[in-house]
């Protein structure tokens, strides 16, 4: 038997440690790593606190629907309909408040509800019916857009959008922090309590964690889905609000891009602190990354292909290190 | 299937410039007694080859191809062909088989950019969103290249908005370039190469209270002239979408009964420059505009 | 022989005569074309412990998981007090006092061992908030007394397949049932845990709570139990108590006729030259410094106790981890194996200790199951990379036979075998190739007495025909069995060497004591 | 005590044996019904030859991508790079034959291997690095338009375009068959034959149903991973190829869509005869459903809204037949 020791390529527990805290910690340190980047390269521009603040405003609503997102994908599922029911959303409160004349906290009250219900369709089509949700969302999605398409023939509402509509966005309340950011911390916050620190959260994680385990140990995996759903669907319809308002119109696919940042954020997301677990503060992680990824490249003023390519980068170092890390630390 | 019938094969059903357009053409096509089908390819090229494909198909009497260039609806043209069946395009240019075209924006740009250079002063900075995928906006991009190329002292900053997705990029590409262009320091302007990512940045400026910024927007969509009216925006150009669907249409019947004798042409309808100043006058001779 | 057939007559085996618990009656139940229940009956007095027997695949898991609310009944009548119930949901179960360890481990990876205990158990909030101080006071004690000893904020990644089982048992215990039904609770642990079971079960049982167990292990059974159903073929054949209640009648009430003891047939056979080295093999924590030889055409076994590092060893040598130092050798040439696959090339074969989550493919066939680690025996040839479909039906059906592996055919997904029959084709797909070295990590979890006599003729015979077979085993009865040698591992390391007579239930369990 | 037979809810064997037809046949038979009712509905134009190779025609771009797909999604990932990466692969042809005239065939090699290499890089990315699949090929999509914007400065390539390369997808070859169509029977084939007939297939499917214990059976799971990316990468580019010769042009994100049109493929075939299990065949009838609801619906000249809503429907309807089926018979 040969002497050379296996053990050569071992780590010492010391480098096995600094790695575990890159597994944790990857994605937050790619974050931070970015923001003193940035800040080295334009310090006039870039860490500004109006910078800072305009940069969180925007991803606002981005958040809030991956928020939303983050409980379906953490009760197993995809939700692919967000993007298709905000649009419609925005219509909806866009019609409701310019011609029908609703008070604006009805018509946010009514359309909510709607984002619940269609949350209520996808998840009942997808435990009862038992479709495959990506299949159910995508088919409820294109549905939706039928129905946006159905409402307003296409052509967005403009007209006659009363300025208290658009201030919902735009206005700014406690020490001139936007409302947007303030429902942002709220809904995320929240989402955050009911996930970890309710009954109610594990067994939301436990379902999502393996929901044969979770139905064993009699949970009622098909409520807890369904739930997931209808949260997601309540986020999508406040970022529709949001998002109309925003843009002081209503308008068909408005809000249709916000699926792929949804989903970049929330599996951006899953690579911190947890191991490949979906949870809301990764969510908010991966859409702070994402935000101040395209606000820094444009401040420095990349070109628009260079611009592609880095954000590309950072979506995979980002979470790289963490995953690198990680893989390293348990070998 | 008695009624000659009319496809229209649009890049988004949902843009509000298509939809006018469509409104034109359907318009047009009832009086004639036809029937109109309307498919939305969703961005897609292939989407809207294989439409093309289908109403050629169906024996469709004429294919209207908006916005897609001539030259990515090989397929869909070579199908037509075959089966004798005239497509015009708006805003896909005039080549191939392509018997007819207008809406062919370009020269819409001129007018709005020469007033936003002589609104600042011939200096200053501008922050152009455009999509270079589109042939129309593309030509835009040329006419104010052309155009700024005049004044060396502006600099231009560039930035690819995507479709979908239009709104939040123009949004989040003017804060960043508000970011490093304060207010007080130098003339500003923000172009879009059509209405929706300058009023995305419209959003972006109101939330962030800048009114030391003006918005140039080409099209004359809805919001962007409701944006006129309240003065967030300074300009834009008002295609008559509606009037260019219609009179396509009845040149389509032109077309038809020419057979073989027609030549291909181009058929523009010009575009009118609507500002503060102008939009109300405006807005009375064109109530539909803004309806 | 007098089984005695009393079925219907609650016998009063402790209990007192009053109205059952639960009462079952005729129950059926089909999937697709198997029809897994022909109709049994059953009844459980306040405060019993009834055992429920039966060969892999008789029904038992399918009568469990019926009272448990997961599958629906085709037929038959299930009561409660007297009262009938259609249980419907997982949730209504649970409203009814009853409380289940189902055979298949059912945990959640990412979260803690106190989450994974309160799984689906209501809990105490304050302010809506989940208390988990005041939810670890009410644990600590069960947990204690079930023998977990991991702290409960620990995460449960790392935990050994038995200390995760510990879990389910407890979580079972947290829920103040009336009926906890156990499905070979058992099957996974080690003597030392067993034992805590069963105090367990007689408190549960002498407080009035009645307990269905379920097990292979018919000691276990004829120790706790004061009545036994047994199931054949999806039928309730027997019910036995008091007197009729002995071995010899379980076991021919179980496979219907007699069975070839578990006799050796062969003691002392020549083993060939050493196979496969081990030096000083550490990976911490739970390996450290392990030393062995692995000789040829010999069985050896590895006991101890839970967390002993047996199944951490298993890994190491079959290339799934990599060791922190030491070495080995594979014919006398060092060998480092830098993946699973590297160890199979050069002829080790390993079956893992949690069959649904390391072993199987369950949703594919059998036959797929068996060929996986076999493709090159299934391949037309060397330049012709198609499959022969035919060979791998025909080599899936002779393991079929040669295990009796209970199913339609070769193309019946394993997911929807039986527990122990899916252990079968776990250990199948190594019968078939044939490897130098094979490890067998808990071979006959789960397996019925008939099939583990089978499986244990079938490992001799490979030693015999040359191959060097290791295999970890925490039933206490199983080493001495089937084993030239045992070694036992305690903490990580070997403490013992066990060879001949030395090697007895006994001397296992209380070398596994010992301190390293 | 009620005697009412608990069976009273009871499905009758035949009735079982009904719905297992109907869950493994769920998709094909409402293929085959949506074919039937277009055909009742426009008799003239939808039930033709011409109209059905021209379905077909259409849809085998999608279908060469979403086989492609399949295999990434049968080893367990997912691949978002496909649309980004055919996009950036016709741009690439065209830039080869028009300014580098390279010879056609050539070319195609070239952008093939090059769409091998954007798998290998996918699957490294996604086996060695361990960052989770989705933020991989995002990552890497994005990068790839990056790459397009770069090559062509966002503008098509258009002028000078050969006939020769047109033919590629507009030529017939045998019964005047299109190419497009044989192009698209021998990759599909060829990938069946790969997963179900031989060998390797077996292993590729091992690593999708259980990578653990694929990985204890000894196979390679990161070798399969990566092969399943390169066999993904090389339809991708096969597409991007045929549809720059199908546009005349390359442009960017001409392909992008192709994404999402190859994933309801992709799991709507999974609903097909094996239970939500990813298959070549499941993905040709997904494929299909697709190609024909769109074709029936505009040939039917149904308005725009109701054509989202009828297509959103048959994605549903066409899944939870399949597995309303399956749920109920294994009641
Ligand atoms: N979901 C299912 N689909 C099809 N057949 C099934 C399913 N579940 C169980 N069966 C079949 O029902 C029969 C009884 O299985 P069951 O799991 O109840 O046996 P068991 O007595 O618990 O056996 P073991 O001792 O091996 O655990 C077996 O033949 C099995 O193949
Ligand atoms: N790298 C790994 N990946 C997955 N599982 C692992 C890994 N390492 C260890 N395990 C699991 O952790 C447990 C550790 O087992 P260990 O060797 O400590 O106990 P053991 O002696 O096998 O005990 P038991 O009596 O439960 O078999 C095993 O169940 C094993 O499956
Ligand atoms: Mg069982
Ligand atoms: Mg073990």
């Amino acid at each position: 038997m040969s002497d050379v020791a296996i053990s050569a390529r071992r780590l010492s527990p010391g480098t096995k440690a600094a790695l575990g805290i890159f597994a944790r910690y990857g994605t937050i340190i790619g974050l931070l790593a970015m923001i003193v980047t940035f800040s080295i390269l334009s310090p006039a521009a870039f860490p500004t606190v109006g910078n800072f603040t305009n940069v969180l405003n925007q991803a606002s609503l981005a958040m809030i629907i991956a928020g939303g997102l983050t409980l379906a994908v953490v009760v197993g599922e995809l939700d692919l309909s967000i993007g298709f029911a905000a649009s419609l959303h925005g219509i909806l409160i866009t019609g409701f408040v310019v011609h029908d004349k609703l008070p604006i906290p009805l018509g946010v009250v009514i359309v909510i509800a709607l984002g619940a219900v269609i949350g209520l369709v996808n998840g009942f089509i997808v435990t009862k019916i038992k479709v495959n949700s990506v299949i159910a969302t995508l088919g409820v999605g294109t549905i939706l857009t039928g129905l946006a398409f159905a409402y307003s023939a296409g052509v967005p509402i403009v007209a006659g959008v009363p300025e208290a509509f658009l201030q919902l966005s735009l206005g700014r309340w406690l020490f001139g922090i936007p409302n947007n950011i303030i429902v942002m911390i709220l809904v995320l916050g929240g989402l955050w309590v009911l996930v970890e620190r309710t009954p109610l959260g594990q067994e939301i994680q436990a379902v999502g964690g393996n929901a044969v385990a979770a139905r064993l140990a009699g949970v009622n995996v098909d409520r807890i889905k369904i739930l997931g759903f209808v949260i997601s669907g309540m986020c999508a319809a406040l970022t529709g609000i949001l998002l109309a308002s925003r843009l002081g119109s209503g308008t068909a696919s408005a809000a249709d891009s916000y699926l792929l940042t949804a989903f970049a954020a929330v599996f951006l997301g899953s690579a911190t602190l947890r191991d490949g677990e979906f949870h809301v503060l990764g969510t908010l992680v991966g859409a702070l990354i994402i935000a101040f990824g395209f606000n820094g490249l444009n401040i420095f003023g990349a070109p628009t292909f260079s611009q592609y390519v880095l954000q590309g980068a950072i979506l995979i170092i980002a979470v790289g290190m963490a995953s690198l890390g990680r893989s390293l630390a348990e070998r | 299937q008695d009624k000659p019938l009319l496809g229209v094969v649009s890049i988004s059903a949902t843009e509000a410039n298509n939809v006018r357009y469509i409104q034109g053409a359907t318009k047009a096509a009832d009086e004639l007694g036809w029937k109109t089908n309307v498919v939305d390819a969703a961005g897609s090229a292939d989407q809207a080859n294989a439409a093309i494909q289908n109403f050629a198909q169906l024996k469709a009497d004429a294919i209207i191809d908006m916005v897609f260039p001539y030259s990515s609806i090989g397929a869909g043209l070579a199908a037509a062909g075959d089966a004798g069946i005239p497509v015009v395009t708006w805003g896909g240019g005039l080549g191939s088989t392509v018997a007819a075209t207008n809406g062919s924006g370009g020269p819409m740009a001129i007018p709005v950019v020469d007033l936003m250079v002589k609104k600042m002063d011939g200096k200053g900075s501008i922050l152009a969103l455009t999509y270079r995928t589109g042939e129309v906006c593309r030509n835009r991009e040329v006419v104010m290249d052309e155009i700024v190329a005049k004044h060396p002292e502006i600099t231009v900053t560039k930035n690819e908005v995507r479709i979908p997705g239009y709104f939040e990029d123009g949004a989040q590409y003017a804060n960043a370039w508000l970011a490093s262009h304060p207010a007080g320091k130098e003339n500003l302007a923000i172009w879009g190469c059509w209405d929706d990512p300058a009023i995305g940045a419209i959003g972006s400026l109101r939330a962030q209270g800048r009114d030391d910024v003006l918005v140039y927007g080409i099209n004359g969509n809805a919001q962007a002239l409701e944006n006129i009216k309240n003065g967030f925006m300074t300009a834009t150009a008002w295609q008559d979408s509606f009037t260019e669907g219609y009179n396509m249409v009845k040149m389509l019947k032109d077309i038809k009964d020419a057979g073989g004798a027609w030549q291909a042409k181009a058929a523009e309808v010009p575009a009118v420059l609507v500002t503060k100043e102008t939009v109300d006058a405006f807005l009375k001779d064109h109530p539909e505009a803004i309806k | 022989m007098a089984a005695a057939f009393t079925r219907g007559a609650p016998q009063p085996g402790g209990a007192e005569m009053t109205v059952p618990l639960l009462v079952a009656r005729d129950i059926a139940k089909a999937f697709g074309g198997t029809q897994a229940l022909k109709g049994v009956s059953l009844d459980i007095a306040p405060g019993e412990i009834h055992g429920l027997v039966g060969a892999n695949g008789a029904g038992k898991s399918t009568f469990i998981r019926i009272l448990a609310g997961l599958n629906h009944p085709d037929a038959g009548r299930i009561e409660l007090d007297g009262r009938r119930q259609e249980i419907g949901t997982p949730q209504r179960a649970t409203e009814l006092g009853m409380s289940f360890i189902h055979q298949e481990l059912a945990f959640v990876p990412g979260m803690t061992v106190l989450q994974n205990i309160m799984l689906g158990v209501p809990k105490k909030t304050r302010f809506g908030l989940t208390d988990w101080r005041a939810i670890a006071r009410d644990v600590a004690p069960i947990a204690g007394r079930v023998g977990i000893s991991a702290p409960l904020n620990a995460s449960v990644k790392g935990l050994s397949t038995a200390e995760i089982w510990l879990i389910n048992i407890c979580r079972a215990l947290v829920r103040k049932a009336r009926l906890i039904v156990m499905d070979e609770p058992t099957a996974s642990l080690a003597a030392g845990e067993a034992e805590r079971l069963f105090a367990i079960v007689r408190d549960l049982s002498a407080s009035g709570v009645s307990v269905l167990y379920i097990s292979h292990r018919l000691d276990e059974i004829l120790n706790l139990c004061t009545r036994v159903s047994v199931f054949r073929d999806g039928r309730s054949v027997a019910e036995l108590a008091g007197d009729a209640l002995h071995r010899p009648a379980l076991v021919e009430a179980i496979v219907g006729g007699a069975i070839r003891d578990t006799q050796r047939t062969a003691t002392a056979r020549a083993r060939g030259g050493v196979v496969l080295e081990a030096k000083n093999l550490t990976r911490v924590p739970k390996v450290r410094g392990v030393s062995l030889e692995l000789h040829a055409g010999e069985v050896l076994g590895i006991g101890g106790l839970v967390g002993a590092g047996r199944t951490e060893l298993a890994r190491l040598l079959f290339g799934a981890d990599r060791p922190d130092s030491g070495e080995m050798a594979l014919m006398g040439r060092p060998y480092t194996p830098s993946s699973p696959a590297a160890a199979v090339q050069v002829g080790l074969g390993l079956v893992p200790e949690e069959r649904r989550a390391e072993a199987l493919f369950l949703s594919k066939s059998i036959a797929f199951n068996l060929s996986i680690a076999n493709l090159d025996r299934v391949a037309f040839g060397r330049y012709l990379p198609l499959m022969n479909r035919r060979a791998r039906t025909s080599m899936a059906g002779e393991m079929i036979r040669a295990l009796s592996i209970k199913a339609r055919n070769a193309s019946t997904p394993v997911g929807r075998l039986s527990g122990g029959n899916q252990q079968k084709v776990a250990i199948g797909r190594w019968l078939q190739r044939i490897p130098k070295v094979l490890i067998l990590d808990e071979p006959t979890r789960g397996v019925d007495i008939g099939a583990r006599t089978e499986i244990h003729r079938l490992i001799r015979q490979q030693a015999e025909a040359g191959m060097a077979v290791l295999v970890i085993s925490s039933e206490p009865d199983e080493l001495p069995e089937l084993c030239d040698r045992v070694l036992v591992m305690a903490e990580g390391r070997i403490v013992r060497e066990l060879t001949g007579l030395a090697m007895s239930r006994k001397a296992i369990v209380e070398a596994s004591y010992v301190e390293p």
